[in-house]
């Protein structure tokens, strides 16, 4: 296939195939290049233009999210957030989702997410130390319910169990909604002393861009923008953005980030994942945030098919690679790292002082465009909000009141409820044990794993009753907060902050883009009253299929500090004779 | 009876990271003329009747089950009842 | 004493063992690479649960062929104890140290839990602290831990009393609920429960600290002979 | 290039879960005329030359590495360069 012209993408307007509107398309030719994008060129932007890169339709709701506080180490901006838990260590976390890929590949789509949320955490310089999930699925009813949750959950646990962090709680409940748009979020939870953490920058003239991991291929090119888009029966067929995973290879790679950044700090000076995106959303971050620029020699890049195009190159994802920017008189010792650690890891470019971002491929140059316009003059939208239909209509304002002929049938009834009973035939196929730090186990309200060679433990927990959300997006995101945090105070624990995924329809529809906003502001009113900061999250927008949007799905990751572990409590009754007391009204 | 096989493999764009731990260790072993080695699954089926149906129900089967369109392909033959 | 625990790519319980040496019983104990070449020096060797190159093509298969392995042959065959957990354990008899093989457990699941194991046989260096028959409480946490063997080999097993835990309840289908068994000489242990996750009743039960107990002591005894 | 094709099964007295699980979900699709399903794993080996000594090579990587003599057969064919 020879690539269109630039004359062609802009004529034939191809660039809204990509997802980018004809006005976004004006302010790259006008505004940015005061040319036409090639073809490459106009794959950048659109990538990083998407709404799971740039965040165009929610930063402006995501300010409204308090991010501050004295233990905030780190905040929104970064791979992850960090917290000071004393002692001159911290706490590293963040959630992410993997919903699209997940609809298409179950089990390869919840594993890649697993894994990406992990290189989160570990390219922070942190030792991931738990996992949690949270998955909504349809009525268990049916068989592709069943095959999406059988394989969903043996994906998560394929990954984690392999790569060895314990997967020690999470969520997971049964709505029709979610049938052919199930919700796969990941949170991972790490540990660092507070002198090794590391940032996702490109900073230093001169110093090296190095690559890391595995071989690039043409797996995943556009997921970014693939997971922004809407499902439709037609897209069911669009195949080519699953992406295999493999945690043998993220284990070497996460072990070998781990050892450089505690034991070799002064050889780098930046280090990020290839997430969403691949190698340009990486590289072009950590140029961004040191307000540098970039040349990229794609030749240099390890490839595992033939015959790529720049464009596939730099929007490939493929899974476990990172980056490092490097000084360049520590080359020599960084590639013997990561060879001596079964790693490839090959310079493939240095950092510049004009902000612009340069691609060279077979000694041409074939892009050529201000760090800046692909990274911080993505538009931003300001949505128009709608309060939907259902919430007015008389019959939805009353009450049901349940009638109850006898309590003890009614009581057998809800507990064979899927989204009551136990969740154990999921749960226990995930190795929650491993590292032997797993105090309090899943089945209880939070899970707590102790901190080695401290009398102190992490408390953690994910929430969201999407159900309550729909009937009161402002409520229902304040019960998130309170549920989630009520589930960390009632093991022992003090609350210290919170990641979330918010997962909503199309917020191009204005109804949509008022239960996104509106259960942000009741979210952020409980965190305002209780002091916690929101310091990582993710997005995930456009969860529809045929036009039906899930519920409004914030989910709720908190981490709590327990001082002490003797204080720790789970909520089973523990003594007979023990009494019961009810607390509050 | 009829026996049938099905070998499903990755389509070749696709990461196949047992192959490759595979033929690293091959190579280790000393087998340096091993160019590439690529993993599959293989099934064999046994089937009560080979009626014309037989055909269709196995590649539903295929297309349903036993391969996931989105990364794999897979292919199949009968093996004549004799042979079983 | 000193206790060698082999790291292989994909190791992942290596730490777990360590820590269960140097803090659960205090003995010297350090972490060796597959590739080494050489386990002089040390008095045992423990080979750690994980994932050893991914579990790819058969768990344990690939490890086999490392270059640690004829050392760890060498210290089986001098009866210096040899212990494989879980991996360990599929790695021990992939490499013919142990008889049989580690299936896909019969309900095709992975499987985390606490269980109850029989100490079959307390007669070995690595289960003397226990009682006979003492029922004890160790997690598991794998997908292939379903124990084949065939039914001669099952025999020489139970002749030679080489069955050291038995499950309480049947939990992946293995022969006989064998959860771990030895070698005809008893020092080299395969099983595939961790005791190394068991040795605080923080995180759950503190039953698996005898089995370390076990080794040192019979150690000991015997270099104080 | 040559391209060997390996196959490797479990021995038939040895269960074979998967093919269980297959199979319970080929008949919870209405595929009640499937009788057993067995599943094993394919290989696809591309060796440099076609010397007399690959087949031996292959016998050996298929003993030492691929198959476990304790529960698994296997088989292989050599398909002709030119099939590539
Ligand atoms: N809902 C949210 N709440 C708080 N922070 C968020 C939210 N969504 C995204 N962020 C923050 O914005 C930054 C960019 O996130 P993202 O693009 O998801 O990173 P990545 O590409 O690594 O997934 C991160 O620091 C993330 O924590």
């Amino acid at each position: 296939m020879t690539e269109p012209t630039a004359t062609m993408i802009s004529e034939e307007k191809l660039y809204r195939a990509w997802g980018l509107s004809e006005s976004e398309f004006k302010i790259i030719t006008d505004e940015i290049l005061h040319r036409l994008p090639n073809y490459t060129e106009a794959g950048l932007f659109s990538v990083m233009w998407s709404e799971h890169c740039s965040y165009k339709n929610s930063k402006n709701v995501l300010r409204k999210f308090p991010n501050k506080g004295k233990r905030v180490l780190a905040g929104p901006g970064e791979d992850a957030g960090i917290i000071d838990i004393d002692d001159n260590q911290a706490v590293v976390f963040k959630a992410e989702s993997h919903n699209h890929p997940s609809a298409v590949e179950p089990y390869q789509g919840a594993a890649t997410g697993v894994g990406g949320i992990i290189r989160d955490i570990f390219s922070m310089g942190a030792t991931p130390i738990a996992m949690l999930n949270s998955l909504k699925f349809g009525n268990i009813d049916n068989e592709h319910t069943k095959y999406l949750a059988n394989e969903i959950v043996a994906g998560i646990g394929g990954y984690g169990n392999c790569i060895g962090i314990p997967t020690v709680g999470g969520e997971i409940s049964f709505q029709a909604r979610y049938k052919n748009n199930p919700v796969v979020n990941a949170m991972c939870v790490g540990l660092i002393n507070n002198s090794d953490i590391k940032y996702g920058k490109a900073s230093g003239e001169d110093n090296l861009i190095i690559y890391v991991g595995a071989k690039t291929g043409r797996d995943g090119i556009h997921g970014a923008t693939f997971a922004s888009d809407e499902f439709t029966d037609d897209s069911m067929s669009q195949r080519s953005a699953v992406q295999v995973g493999d945690p043998f290879m993220e284990k070497l790679l996460m072990d070998a980030c781990i050892e450089l950044v505690q034991e070799h700090s002064d050889w780098i000076m930046g280090i990020q994942d290839m997430g969403a995106a691949g190698l340009v959303s990486s590289t072009a971050e950590m140029a961004s945030k040191a307000e540098s620029g970039l040349i990229l020699e794609l030749d240099q890049v390890p490839q595992r098919e033939e015959n790529m195009t720049p464009y596939e190159i730099m929007l490939s994802e493929s899974q476990e690679r990172m980056v490092l920017c490097a000084k360049p008189e520590h080359k020599d010792n960084i590639l013997k790292f990561f060879k001596d650690a079964g790693l490839d890891a090959v310079v493939i470019g240095k950092v510049t002082t004009d902000r612009q971002y340069k691609i060279y491929q077979h000694g041409e140059l074939v892009t050529d465009i201000p760090v800046a316009g692909l990274v911080d003059d993505s538009p931003e939208y300001v949505r128009d909000g709608e309060t939907p239909k259902r919430l007015m209509t008389e019959n939805y304002k009353s009450q049901y009141v349940p009638v109850i002929k006898s309590l003890e049938s009614t009581w057998m009834d809800m507990l064979k409820q899927p989204n009551i009973a136990s969740k154990e035939y999921f749960y226990s196929t995930y190795d929650s044990q491993i590292k032997a730090n797993t105090v309090v186990k899943p089945g209880s309200d939070a899970a707590v794993v102790r901190v080695r060679g401290t009398k102190k433990a992490l408390a953690m927990t994910n929430d969201g009753n999407s159900k309550l959300v729909f009937v009161d997006p402002y409520i229902g995101g304040q019960i998130a907060i309170i549920e989630a945090s009520a589930n960390l105070i009632a093991s022992g624990s003090e609350p210290l902050g919170i990641t979330d995924c918010l997962n909503y329809g199309n917020p191009e529809k204005p109804e949509i883009f008022w239960e996104f906003n509106r259960s942000v502001e009741g979210m952020s009113s409980v965190c305002e009253l209780l002091g916690l900061p929101v310091i990582s999250g993710n997005v995930s927008l456009y969860n529809e299929f045929n036009e039906e949007a899930i519920y409004p799905s914030p989910m709720i990751g908190m981490v709590g500090l327990v001082k002490d572990i003797s204080n720790i409590r789970t909520q089973c009754f523990t003594n007979i004779n023990d009494a019961i007391y009810v607390i509050g009204s | 009876m009829t026996l049938v096989k099905v070998y499903v493999t990755y389509k070749k764009s696709i990461l196949d990271p047992q192959g490759e731990a595979v033929k690293k260790a091959v190579h280790g072993m000393g087998f340096s003329d091993v160019h590439e080695i690529r993993m599959g699954k293989y099934f064999e089926i046994t089937v009560d009747e080979n009626s014309p149906k037989v055909k269709d129900d196995i590649e539903k089967i295929c297309d349903g089950l036993l391969a996931n369109p989105n990364m794999e392909t897979y292919r199949y033959e009968f093996v004549e009842s004799e042979a079983i | 004493m000193k206790f060698a625990v082999i790291v292989f790519p994909g190791s992942n319980c290596d730490k777990d063992l360590y820590y269960a040496i140097k803090d659960g019983i205090g003995t010297e104990v350090e972490m060796v690479n597959f590739q080494s070449e050489s386990l002089e020096g040390f008095d045992a060797v423990l080979i750690p649960g994980g994932f050893s190159y991914g579990d790819y093509l058969r768990s344990g298969a690939i490890a086999a062929h490392a270059p640690i392995i004829p050392e760890i042959k060498r210290m089986a065959s001098e009866g210096k104890p040899v212990l494989g957990i879980c991996n360990g354990f599929q790695i021990l008899t992939e490499i013919g140290l142990l008889p049989g093989a580690l299936i896909k457990n019969n309900h095709n699941r992975f499987i985390c839990e606490t269980v109850q194991l029989v100490v079959e046989n307390n007669q070995t260096i690595f289960t003397t602290e226990y009682a006979k028959d003492e029922v004890i409480d160790i997690p598991v946490a794998h997908g292939e831990g379903n124990y084949y063997c065939d039914q001669s080999t099952l025999k020489d097993l139970k002749q030679n009393n080489q069955i050291v835990f038995r499950y309480e309840e049947d939990i992946n289908g293995s022969v006989d609920q064998i959860a771990g068994i030895t070698n005809k000489e008893k020092n080299v242990l395969g099983m595939m429960p961790h005791p190394e996750r068991a040795l605080e009743k923080l995180v759950g039960s503190d039953d698996g600290i005898k089995m370390f107990q076990s080794i040192l002591k019979n150690h000991m005894d015997r270099v104080n002979l």
